[in-house]
């Protein structure tokens, strides 16, 4: 998975748990909770999300420390085996 | 329990008491050689003889005010008034003196009184022998009144009566005397409660005396139509029981009630008076009343039909409430 | 001196006209005879005098009207000292009544419709009746109810209607909040809960997880609440009429607010029989269903009792009000780093403060602190919860 | 029917304590009636007010001849059988006062004494509504085989009522014994008694029904005495019902705001001559039964008596309306 799929995924699963955002409109390098009304609910349903749809498991610790796309990006971008293999399965 | 009718139930509340009590006596027109108007004492002057069931000449104002006297004088009368028709040659006694001597002389006398009196229309006699004036006696502080409509509350509510140390009249609706009924002595009844005689959610049916058995036939209609009725029997005029009446409205938020006295200034409206003053937030449509026309009641049949409370007139009255 | 006075004639007299003196001041008169002729309503009358003596002086002329009691004249009287007549005090003027406050626009509902539509924090005024003359009833209120939370599954309803259901909302939530201020003496009180143990039971618990099934920290909140209501039934209660009518079951109802604002309190029902898991996927989906406006009309109606939370990015404390006809109300504030001396020593703890609302009628101070201490014992030990 | 008026004027064979407890007794009635009408236009008895000036020995006659186990209804000119009986005249007072130490505890007022101690069945402000409670008292003690009297009090205007036809009737009937006095005092209220009565003898109405009857001067109160002895024993005997029909005359109006213009100033004055008490007083003194001295001790045994009644009226307390709704009924027994 390229860095920009990753990207297009974690902003998807930001919208089914805040519908009423315009993708268009985040901003990636500010933290997401100041743009948008996700409580901790809508925090652990889009931690869910992103283990179904990406399988990767964000420990609880880290959570204050993915606060923005960009960060996010880059974690789940280290922990996937190989970008593109994902890919090409 | 024994299968009997309204009529054999009141007589047996006269023979136990007339057996247990010697200070108990029957007193009215024709109770005795003839057996009572409605054949309610016959045989009981052969049994318990002239001094006990005492034929009166037609003077109600003077025997009923013989029952308040002797009964301020240790007796334990039942005076049987033939109707409530001619009991109004009679209301000075009863309003002036049995439902005032204790409070006027500061609670010094106690008037341990029982009058009975046949009431009610449905039998084609016409206005003079067809009214329903119960409200006039219900009406009155220092008096009871009660309506026992079914065999058990004949006897049983005779029996309480006698022991109650005021004067208590009871309103026996003409048309009940041949009713049918189980009666179990054993049972214990009381001259304080309303009854409900069925249970159901949907409205609640207000009534008392004759009129319960049309309220009760007309609950069965209507449960055919999906409807159910809770029917509640007043049995006691004054003091009026309205717990049970407030509970049931509490749940079917309607109430319909079915009087067989005229309209304006009777029973129902004083009901209908209470339900809106104690249970008014329970209300989901005005309480309802099904009375007598306003009009003395006629001979023909059809006339007084259209003059009396029916059936037809409850169900009708339940289905306007459902709206 | 003897007060020869203006007799009482009859019992509805309150005064009357002297008509003539028949005596002259020097006249001797013995009692019982005739000093005067008085004019009532009914008729004149001869009126005799009660004391012997000389008449002294007349004091009031033929043909003036005066109240009963009023001294006409003066007798000397033979020996005997004069009765002194009480003047009747004149009876104070009552009082001006408050002017009555201007009657509400009159809204055609019936009494018991009225009382649902209270109840189920629905306005009235939002709905049309279905009765004679457009009389709103209780099947009305019932639909309505159920219209607030309309049953389209997930999908969203549209601008317009949203709009329409938020207003409605809006004015629901109002209507309840303003009759809980006017009838429910409120009582607050609040405590700083330490959750050392519950967040790092919370943490172990969670990292041990698969991720979807992950615990909040806000249902250990509500299952401590759910726990300690059951020694204190009085607050799992409804205020009915008069007087507050415990609950049978304990239905914590839990504050969610919705996209765009808003709010609603819908029960979990049986909290405190449920384990943390199934409470879990409770909240979980009745957080999904408020949000998409799918709520059942028992959800609305059923809570004893209702928790409402700030949330980790809002302020530390929050004093609710009391959802009618409930007669208690919980709130948690944010979960924050606090410095908390454990055992004399002084360490960082994550800590929240916990409140509660209490309806005075029902409960008082103290009650409300036994309450909150009661939630707090429950957190410390998160296992049992 | 005999006529047994004895005249004023036969010689008075009478004990000497006998004469001075009638007149004691005439003379506390009639010093209390007067009281009662000046704190009536005081304003401190209310309501209604009927005195029973002139007819004093009416009550006082009758009543020697009934013991305390009889039974006495009376009618709302109910003062004098009320003090004759026994009644404690303050009670009577304080009643009219409408304190809750009055006989009736302040309920009844002036025309509703009751004291079930004295078996006083009480004042009726119905006209003839006594005598049907007469009918059962009496009725009551014929089933129990109890050999007393009730002696029920009424006037002239009752006579033409329904229930003293009823009461009469049933009373012969059932030959209950019951003693019917009536006061014939020829007024009732307004209107006099050939304007009301086909027949005035109302001595001869009671035979049409059975009931031995006698007519005697109302105003004489040896005579009455006499009189109603011989009916109260023959009742007591069980013969039945008997009627005394005692020809009286009231000196004052019908009450307190009656006007009086239905009658003559002379005729009220041509009666005062024949004042029961003064007639008796006469007769006492002509036969040397009463000196002056000890009329001014009666007097003033009376009108000691009266002052206590009033100060014990004016002491009483008014019941407290917490309690109106007491005795409306009678608790059954535990």
């Amino acid at each position: 998975m390229t860095r920009d799929e990753i990207r297009e995924a974690v902003v998807r699963c930001l919208c089914e748990v805040a519908p009423e955002v315009d993708p268009a409109q985040l901003k990636h390098d500010v933290s997401f909770r100041d743009q948008l009304d996700v409580d901790s609910m809508d925090l652990l349903n889009f931690v869910i999300a992103m283990h179904e749809q990406l399988h990767v498991d964000i420990p609880e610790s880290e959570y204050p420390r993915l606060g923005t796309v960009d960060l996010l990006v880059d974690y789940i971008a280290e922990r996937l085996p190989a970008a593109d293999s994902l890919a090409g399965a | 329990m024994t299968a009997t009718t309204y009529r054999e139930a009141v007589r047996a509340g006269l023979r136990e008491a007339l057996t247990s009590d010697e200070r108990v006596f029957l007193m009215g027109e024709d109770v005795g050689r003839y057996g009572g108007a409605f054949a309610v004492s016959m045989g009981l002057l052969e049994e318990f003889g002239p001094e006990r069931v005492r034929d009166t000449p037609l003077c109600e104002s003077a025997f009923v005010g013989a029952g308040i006297g002797a009964a301020l004088a240790g007796m334990r009368p039942i005076v049987e008034v033939m109707t409530i028709n001619f009991s109004l040659l009679a209301l000075d006694q009863v309003v002036n003196n049995a439902a005032t001597i204790r409070y006027m002389s500061g609670g010094q006398f106690e008037i341990p009184l029982v009058v009975r009196m046949a009431t009610g229309g449905g039998r084609q006699l016409a206005a003079q022998h067809a009214h329903s004036l119960e409200a006039w006696y219900a009406h009155v502080p220092g008096i009871k009144s009660v309506a026992p409509a079914t065999v058990g509350d004949a006897r049983g509510m005779l029996l309480a009566a006698l022991e109650d140390p005021n004067p208590v009249f009871i309103f026996e609706h003409a048309t009940l005397y041949p009713l049918e009924g189980e009666l179990d002595e054993a049972a214990a009844v009381d001259i304080e409660r309303a009854a409900v005689r069925r249970e159901g959610a949907d409205v609640t049916l207000v009534t008392y005396g004759g009129s319960l058995w049309k309220c009760l036939e007309a609950a069965e209609q209507l449960a055919a139509e999906g409807v159910e009725a809770e029917v509640i029997d007043l049995r006691v005029l004054r003091p009026l029981d309205l717990d049970a009446v407030l509970a049931s409205v509490a749940r079917t938020h309607r109430a319909v009630i079915v009087d067989e006295g005229w309209r304006t200034g009777s029973l129902a409206g004083e009901v209908s008076a209470q339900i809106m003053e104690r249970g008014f937030d329970s209300l989901d449509w005005p309480v309802q009343r099904v009375c007598s026309a306003e009009v003395p009641v006629p001979y023909p049949k059809h006339l007084e039909d259209a003059a009396l409370p029916s059936v037809e007139r409850d169900v009708a009255t339940v289905r306007e409430t459902l709206g | 001196m003897a007060e020869f006075v203006m007799p009482a004639l009859g019992a509805d007299m309150s005064a009357g006209t002297l008509l003539a003196w028949r005596k002259e001041p020097g006249d001797t008169v013995a009692r019982g005879d005739i000093i005067a002729e008085v004019h009532t309503d009914k008729a004149d009358i001869e009126v005799e005098v009660f004391s012997s003596g000389v008449i002294e002086k007349l004091l009031v002329e033929p043909g003036t009207l005066v109240p009963t009691g009023t001294p006409l004249a003066l007798i000397r009287e033979d020996g005997a000292a004069a009765e002194a007549v009480p003047a009747a005090a004149p009876a104070a003027p009552p009082p001006a009544a408050p002017a009555a406050p201007p009657p509400p626009p009159h809204l055609l509902i019936s009494p018991s419709a009225k009382q649902l539509a209270t109840e189920l924090g629905v306005d009235p005024a939002t709905i049309t009746g279905s009765g004679p003359g457009g009389r709103i009833q209780r099947k009305d209120v019932e639909a309505a109810a159920a219209r607030a939370a309309p049953p389209t599954p997930a999908a969203p309803p549209a601008p317009a209607a949203a709009e329409d259901a938020q207003a409605a909302m809006r004015r629901a939530i109002a209507a309840a909040m303003s009759r809980s201020k006017r009838e429910i003496p409120h009582v607050y009180l609040s405590t700083t809960i330490d959750l050392t143990q519950a967040t790092r039971w919370l943490a172990d618990e969670n990292a041990a997880r698969a991720v979807p099934d992950r615990l909040l920290q806000g249902v250990l909140l509500i299952k401590a609440v759910a726990l300690a209501l059951r020694e204190f039934p009085d607050l799992n209660a409804r205020w009915q009429g008069e007087q507050a009518v415990a609950g049978e079951r304990i239905n914590v109802g839990v504050a969610i607010s919705l996209r765009g604002g808003g709010l609603v309190a819908p029960a979990i029902h049986d909290t405190d029989t449920l384990t943390l898991d199934e409470l879990m996927h409770r909240f979980r989906d009745l957080v999904m269903r408020a949000r998409a406006f799918s709520l059942r009309s028992a959800e609305m109606s059923d809570p004893t009792i209702t928790v409402t939370s700030i949330g980790e990015r809002g302020v530390e404390a929050i004093y609710p009000i009391i959802v009618p006809p409930q007669v208690a109300i919980v709130g948690f504030g944010r979960i924050v780093e606090r410095p908390w001396i454990h055992e004399g020593q002084l360490l960082a703890c994550p800590v929240v403060t916990a409140t509660v609302s209490i309806d005075h009628r029902v409960a008082d101070g103290h009650r409300g602190s036994a309450f909150l201490v009661a939630i707090d014992q429950r957190l410390q030990e998160p296992e049992e919860l | 029917m005999r006529s047994a008026a004895t005249t004023t004027t036969e010689p008075l064979e009478l004990e000497r304590d006998h004469a001075h407890h009638l007149l004691r007794e005439m003379l506390r009635i009639r010093r209390f009636e007067e009281k009662a009408a000046e704190l009536y236009s005081l304003g401190k008895i209310r309501g209604f007010l009927h005195l029973y000036i002139g007819e004093e020995a009416v009550a006082v006659g009758a009543m020697q001849c009934l013991t305390p186990d009889d039974a006495i209804v009376a009618t709302y000119r109910d003062h004098g059988q009320a003090l004759a009986r026994g009644l404690d005249a303050g009670s009577l007072m304080a009643e009219m006062f409408g304190k809750t130490s009055g006989c009736s505890r302040g309920r009844g007022g002036s025309m509703h004494f009751f004291a079930a101690s004295q078996r006083f069945y009480g004042g009726y402000a119905i006209v003839a509504g006594g005598l049907p409670i007469a009918g059962g008292l009496a009725l009551a003690d014929s089933m129990q085989g109890r050999k007393r009297v009730t002696a029920c009090f009424f006037g002239d205007g009752a006579v033409v009522e329904g229930e003293f036809h009823e009461t009469l009737n049933l009373a012969a009937l059932w030959r209950l014994p019951v003693l019917f006095l009536c006061e014939n005092n020829l007024y009732a209220m307004g209107t006099a008694i050939e304007r009301a009565l086909a027949r005035t003898d109302v001595a001869a109405r009671a035979e049409s029904y059975g009931v031995p009857a006698e007519a005697v001067d109302g105003m004489n109160v040896v005579a009455v005495e006499q009189a109603v002895r011989r009916a109260a024993d023959a009742v007591r005997r069980g013969e039945g019902p008997h009627l005394v029909e005692l020809k009286t005359y009231r000196f004052r109006a019908h009450s307190m705001a009656d006007p009086d213009l239905y009658r003559t100033k002379e005729e009220i004055e041509q009666w005062k001559t024949r004042d029961p008490i003064l007639l008796f007083i006469e007769r006492l003194k002509t036969a040397e039964l009463l000196d002056d001295a000890e009329l001014e001790r009666l007097e003033r045994t009376v009108a000691a008596e009266l002052d206590e009644a009033v100060a014990f009226a004016e002491a009483g307390s008014w019941e407290p309306v917490e309690d109106l709704t007491t005795d409306v009924y009678a608790e059954p027994a535990p």
